[in-house]
């Protein structure tokens, strides 16, 4: 093992860097300028750690590696615990490679208060990498929720239009999820007497607590992943929100909800996860269908592509709450693989945003023309989002979808047709975009890529063909810690009193959500 | 036997300075207040800057003296005088809020043409009051540190006395303070009339181990009906949001920093002490002040344009979630409640210094909308004020959340599973309006810059509030154990 | 027929709230509320005093003493304040006391 | 002891009564005359329960000084009070009813008033026979209550230093008699003595 908080220091690297940005002083030219620099040194440096970190990751085992622990809160019993394991350092990994893409994509886009923004963006990646890293519910929660302030100023701030609604409908719709769990772990606190959350792993529950703590958990999950009906914030923010803004949203913040959903909701609570399985698949798969649909029919770059992050997450949750060994892998894979190609999509829609200032899809047309390199890397993307073999997003749907099969096909079936839908929204959206006339004086001399452009774009195409070509690079680190959940689930099922599985549920909850 | 004057003689002989010594900053202030009277009559009106900052040595020089006192339970004057950990902690908190409230209100005296003389001796007397108040063990102590807190802050309302706003505040505050008082001692004449005493340890001694006669507890709800006026929890908070906008701006900064520590203190001696044997009977009242209080508190603040009436609407969802904590009725609730208070102190006497910097072109502005790109005009004081604001409304790793979370964890650990969620919902209620200013601050145009001013003591307590909530993460440790250390006294018997 | 101390607890019962329904009647003459103030500390004096008699305790009385001085100083504020109200404004009258009005 | 049943009920009805003109009377200054008589009638009931000096403090306190600084602060403001009495009565059923359920629920109290077990032990200060009801007193207040009496004395500082705050105003251009500038008048500094040369005029 490696002998410094790499973990930690990964944690507060962001926030020493966004201190130092605080620090600058002088023109307004010069600070945006250095604010800038320092925001993408430290958050490359951020990177490199990471990759050091997934370097010296042990893939063999499924405990957790890199281990903290120090004394926060003693006499509450609450202490700093950071470390991670197969689930974990892949999310780790995705902040940091996200963080100086966004950096560098909002470098000329971003003109206004940039130091604010750049000390925003670097404070949002503590909280990103603290929420994975964290191994105390406590702590957990606090980088969780703490998300909400840097993501809040920067949609509110650097936002389009109707930032001020985006920006309050996000903050209030995760707050009171959010809460809900605080309170669902408080509980867990006093019933189990501790925060960590390998001991409340270890410690499940009785059954009626689990259920309503389940609920709880998922009302958080739920609306940051987010699952159809609670998605509606998704597009409001995505389509206000700066790209970068954007890009970190789709590309991490959601996948805080599947995370949750990982360490918490399937371990902690086995029987109320599989009480609500069905009600999670056909939340699935409604929005799969659903959300595929109103894609469809939008007119906006962003919204027809937050809509499609909405699908895919679709297909997250119920890879997940299969509880199988694919499923859970491939609910894991499709969030990293989507944590990619969303990142690049929306990236994609920033460019000639910055160039035309719509996102309006009929402004645009025949870019093939006038920018082949942005419509190859454009195809790559398009072609990973709707989950072509030899992208990194055919593995996760298939995996999960795999699972879906083997515990009940019915929804399985449907959600197959939202592979369909999804392959025509997103062909759609490139012919509209790339082929046909074009139509618009202004849309047809923009520029193609800028080297800066090129060197974003680059590693994110690398990175989605890799993925795509060899998942088993990301597979065979995460599957000794899925079997472990998966270990810890089936555990979790096997109460001294089977026969409790067989009664049927208490009239009430639940039930009236199906 | 012997007759009563041999008696007093006995007890006379027997006098020893022991028995007086833990009132000994109460006794330093009241004769400081005196000094300064003289003091203040004898230079006239030039002399309040002087004796603005000699009011706050004086609650330095009484702090001082009750770090330097022992903090074991002990009783003087004739048990009517207590001084444990948790008098002493609460003390200690209301001295640093009445230095703090002094500190960033002696510009605004000037500014606003009030600065007489008068001003620190009736926060001196007020602030005496609280530690009485604090330090009650005994109907009667209670009543007289309440009246006389009272009386000060009756007057400190309506100050500025040639503003109507001004003077309706004050005679607002005086009729529902009176009233209160009223029911108070209607309350405190049936307990006296139930168990013969007036003292606490005796009522306590009186209702373990016996059913309460119906005397007592509808004296008991007069008596929690006059300080839920205090305390302005709902349905007895109709004063607070026009006292919090009509009295002047420092007054208000005092009213929303300190006196409601000291009641609140009150409250939980009183309800932990002398009644602490039959909590049953009065958890239920208290639940409902505090929903009542948290749910008002937060829908109420919505429409509010004027910042000190946000505040005051805030304050009355605050005090709900501290009544959370009393409820919960264990020692984990109450250090949780000291830790809430101490933290909504810090964080409003933040916010507080902040809205007295606020005028422009001489006059006092308090519209919310006045603060249109204040992110623009002094980005410093925005990212503060940004800051407070996200703490009040409990997001983490802001120290407010910190509070929040000591405080329904209290109440799960003791079942009060409905107040809890209440309470979780109520919060995201607040946080829109806590949002609004941020919204305001940020996102609006901006409107003209604030008078710059040369308000040093101001920034300082904005810094130092600002940088104890965002550096409160690295240590929330110690504060805990404070209010842990303070609250057992109350359960040591 | 005795006069017991249910007798006086009620009159102190009937002053008090004879007290708090003046408050009521005269939610606008700020002088006649504080003469309802005053009936109801009276009420308050009454019980202490009843219970201190029946009881055969001086406590109750030392009690009333103090809620007597309080109540002067509470009069002498309480007026000065209407007058400095009445000065500004020219009357007495008190918008009704309500939080609720935005 | 018919006496004193019979004082009783002529105190308690006309201090009933007497209360509820002080919140009835169309004037002021009627209510401030009705609040005296009540005081009065009270310090009647204190006599029948042996508190003496309570009731004479009632009087010189509450009569002497409270209910005339009512009556001069009526007298002073001048106040048109049929404007306040407008929509009152809009308050009247609200009033009743609200006073009727407290005063129905504290009769249904006192008529079987309860006290604890224990409350013969607890009094603090027994009525000692023999001796009088001001020396007890006056005993009590300097020794076991020293410090609410200390503090009853800030209170009326602050109630000094408050009505005096609030009310005292300095007004410019008014003339006043200083005794001591008078006194320390001297003829230097109030007489000047010229020499007038003759025939030049003053």
């Amino acid at each position: 093992m490696i002998d410094f908080p790499i973990l930690s220091l990964m944690t507060a690297l962001p926030l020493i860097g966004a201190l130092f940005i605080f620090l600058i002083r002088g023109g307004a030219e010069t600070v945006a300028r250095n604010a800038k620099f320092t925001a993408f040194y430290t958050s490359t440096f951020t990177f490199v750690l990471s990759l050091y970190l997934l370097g010296r990751f042990d893939g063999s085992t499924a405990d957790f590696q890199f281990v903290e622990q120090a004394d926060w809160f003693p006499s509450l019993g609450i202490s700093y615990h950071m470390g991670v394991d197969g689930i974990s350092v892949f999310f780790v990994a995705l902040s940091a490679f996200l963080t100086p893409l966004c950096i560098l994509a909002s470098w000329n886009s971003i003109k206004t208060r940039v130091k604010e923004y750049m000390i925003a963006f670097l404070v949002l990646e503590t909280m990103m990498i603290g929420t994975f890293c964290a191994l105390d519910s406590m702590l957990f929660y606090v980088f969780f929720e703490g998300v909400l302030i840097p993501m809040f100023l920067i949609i509110g701030v650097w936002g389009g239009p109707r930032r001020v609604y985006s920006a309050f409908k996000f903050f209030l719709y995760t707050l009171l999820g959010s809460v809900l769990m605080l309170l669902a772990l408080l509980t867990l606190y006093v019933e189990v007497g501790t925060t960590d959350i390998q001991t409340l792993i270890e410690n499940p529950v009785a059954r009626d607590l689990q259920m309503w703590l389940w609920l709880a958990f998922f009302a958080s999950f739920a609306v940051k992943m987010p699952m159809w009906p609670v998605h509606t914030w998704l597009p409001d923010a995505h389509v206000e929100a700066p790209t970068a803004g954007s890009v970190i949203l789709a590309g991490v913040l959601l996948k805080m909800g599947g995370y949750g959903f990982l360490r918490f909701s399937l371990p902690m609570f086995p029987e109320a996860s599989l009480y609500f399985a069905d009600f999670v698949y056909w939340l699935s798969v409604v929005a799969i269908i659903y959300t595929s649909l109103v894609a469809l029919v939008q007119e906006d770059m962003k919204k027809l592509i937050a809509y499609s992050s909405v699908a895919h997450m679709g297909f997250v949750t119920l890879g997940i709450f299969t509880a199988t060994i694919e499923g859970i892998e491939g609910g894991i894979f499709q969030m990293i693989s989507h944590g990619v190609i969303s990142a690049a999509l929306f990236l994609s829609v920033g460019v000639i945003y910055d160039r035309l200032h719509t996102r309006d899809i009929a402004r645009y047309g025949g870019l093939v023309k006038n920018m082949p390199k942005y419509a190859v890397v454009f195809m790559v993307f398009m072609l990973g989002s709707v989950g072509l073999p030899g992208t990194s997003g055919f593995v996760g749907e298939f995996l999960s979808l795999l699972a879906a099969f083997s515990v009940d096909t019915t929804v399985a079936l449907f959600a197959t047709t939202g592979i369909v839908l999804g392959a025509l929204y997103m062909l759609m959206l490139y012919k509209r975009v790339m082929f046909g006339t074009q139509d618009n004086e202004d849309a047809a001399q923009m520029l193609d890529l800028s080297p800066r452009e090129v060197g974003i774009f680059v590693p994110l195409v690398l990175l989605v063909i890799f993925l795509g070509v060899f998942p088993n690079f990301v597979m065979d680190r995460i599957s000794p810690s899925v079997d472990k959940l998966h270990g810890q689930y089936m555990a979790g099922l096997q109460v001294p009193d089977m026969q409790v599985l067989n009664v049927e549920p208490a009239a009430g909850e639940g039930d009236n959500y199906e | 036997m012997l007759n009563l004057q041999q008696e007093r003689e006995i007890i006379m002989s027997e006098f020893s300075w022991a028995y007086i010594t833990p009132a000994l900053p109460e006794m330093f202030l009241a004769i400081a207040g005196m000094v300064l009277l003289i003091a203040g009559v004898f230079r006239g009106n030039e002399g309040t800057k002087m004796l603005c900052w000699a009011t706050i040595g004086s609650f330095a020089l009484a702090a001082t003296f009750l770090l330097g006192l022992d903090w074991e339970r002990t009783t003087s004057f004739g048990g009517m005088f207590i001084l444990d950990r948790f008098a002493g902690f609460m003390k200690l908190f209301v001295l640093l809020g009445l230095m703090v409230t002094m500190a960033i209100s002696v510009r605004y005296l000037y500014q606003e043409q009030m600065a007489r003389f008068e001003y620190p001796i009736l926060v001196l007397f007020a602030g005496l009051g609280m530690m009485l108040m604090i330090s009650a063990n005994n109907l009667l102590s209670m009543y007289m540190g309440l009246e006389l807190q009272a009386l000060s802050l009756y007057v400190l309302a309506a100050f500025r006395r040639d503003h109507i706003k001004s003077a309706e505040a004050g005679i607002k505050y005086f009729i529902l303070g009176a009233l209160a008082s009223g029911m108070l001692l209607f309350g405190a004449s049936l307990i006296y009339g139930y168990t013969g005493s007036v003292g606490f340890d005796t009522i306590a001694a009186t209702l373990s181990g016996t059913e309460p006669g119906l005397g007592l507890i509808i004296g008991l709800v007069f008596v929690l009906t006059g300080l839920a006026f205090k305390i302005s929890a709902v349905p007895f908070h109709m004063w607070t949001p026009d006292v919090y906008e009509g009295a002047p701006t420092s007054v208000t900064a005092l009213f929303a920093i300190v006196p409601k520590v000291a009641a609140m203190a009150l409250l939980i001696r009183l309800l932990f002490g002398p009644f602490g044997p039959i909590i049953g009977e009065w958890q239920q009242i208290i639940w409902f002040l505090s929903m009542a209080s948290m749910a008002l508190g937060a829908f109420a603040a919505i429409a509010q344009d004027n910042i000190k009436r946000l505040m005051a609407y805030s304050s009355i969802g605050n005090m709900g979630y501290v009544l959370i904590g009393v409820v919960s009725g264990t020692m984990e609730g109450i250090s949780a409640v000291v830790v809430y208070l101490v933290l909504y102190m810090i964080m409003t006497a933040g916010v507080f210094s902040i809205i007295l910097t606020m005028r422009r072109g001489g006059v006092a502005v308090e519209k919310i909308g006045d603060l249109a790109g204040f992110s623009r005009t002094n980005p410093l004081m925005a990212y503060a004020m940004a800051i407070l604001m996200f703490s009040m409304s409990g997001i983490p790793p802001l120290a407010g959340f910190f509070g929040k979370m000591l405080i329904f964890k209290a109440a799960v650990a003791s079942g009060f599973y409905i107040l809890a969620v209440l309470g979780i919902l109520t919060s995201v209620v607040a946080a829109f309006y806590y949002l609004r200013v941020v919204k305001v601050m940020f996102f609006d145009e901006p409107a003209d810059a604030f008078d710059p001013q040369p308000a040093f003591s101001k920034q300082a307590v904005v810094f130092a509030s600002v940088g104890f909530i965002l550096l409160f993460i690295l240590s929330p440790d110690s504060l805990v154990t404070t209010g842990m250390n303070a609250a057992s006294a109350l359960f040591a018997g | 027929m005795e006069i017991g101390l249910n007798h006086y607890l009620m009159l102190g019962g009937l002053i008090f709230t004879i007290g708090v329904f003046g408050i009521f009647l005269n939610r606008k003459n700020v002088i006649i509320i504080l003469m309802s103030i005053e009936l109801m500390l009276l009420a308050v004096n009454i019980n202490f005093v009843t219970f201190s008699s029946f009881m055969g305790d001086m406590a109750g009385q030392v009690f009333a003493m103090f809620i007597l001085t309080v109540a002067a100083a509470e009069a002498a504020i309480g007026l000065a304040i209407l007058v400095v109200f009445f000065r500004s404004k020219g009357s007495i009258a008190v918008e009704d006391i309500s939080g609720m009005k935005g | 002891m018919i006496i004193s049943t019979l004082a009783f009920y002529l105190f308690a009805s006309i201090l009933v009564l007497s209360a509820l003109m002080v919140i009835t009377a169309r004037n002021p200054v009627h209510s401030v005359l009705f609040l005296i008589l009540a005081f009065f009638n009270t310090a009647g009931l204190f006599v029948l329960l042996g508190a003496e000096f309570i009731a004479m403090i009632l009087v010189i306190v509450y009569v002497g000084a409270v209910a005339v600084l009512f009556l001069f602060v009526v007298m002073m403001l001048d106040i048109s009070f049929s404007d306040l009495r407008k929509g009152a009565m809009q308050y009247v059923p609200i009033g009743l009813l609200l006073g009727g359920v407290l005063l129905a629920e504290l009769f249904a109290l006192y008529s079987a008033w309860q006290f604890a077990p224990q409350v013969e032990m607890n009094r603090a200060a027994p009525i000692v026979e023999g001796v009088s009801n001001t020396e007890s007193l006056g005993a009590l207040l300097y020794t076991e209550y020293v410090f609410a009496f200390q503090i009853a004395g800030l209170i009326l500082l602050v109630s000094m230093i408050g009505a005096i705050v609030l009310s005292l105003r300095t007004r410019g251009g008014v003339r006043k008699q200083k005794v001591a500038d008078q006194f320390s008048r001297t003829v230097e500094d109030s007489m000047e003595i010229k020499k007038v040369n003759s025939g030049s005029g003053a």
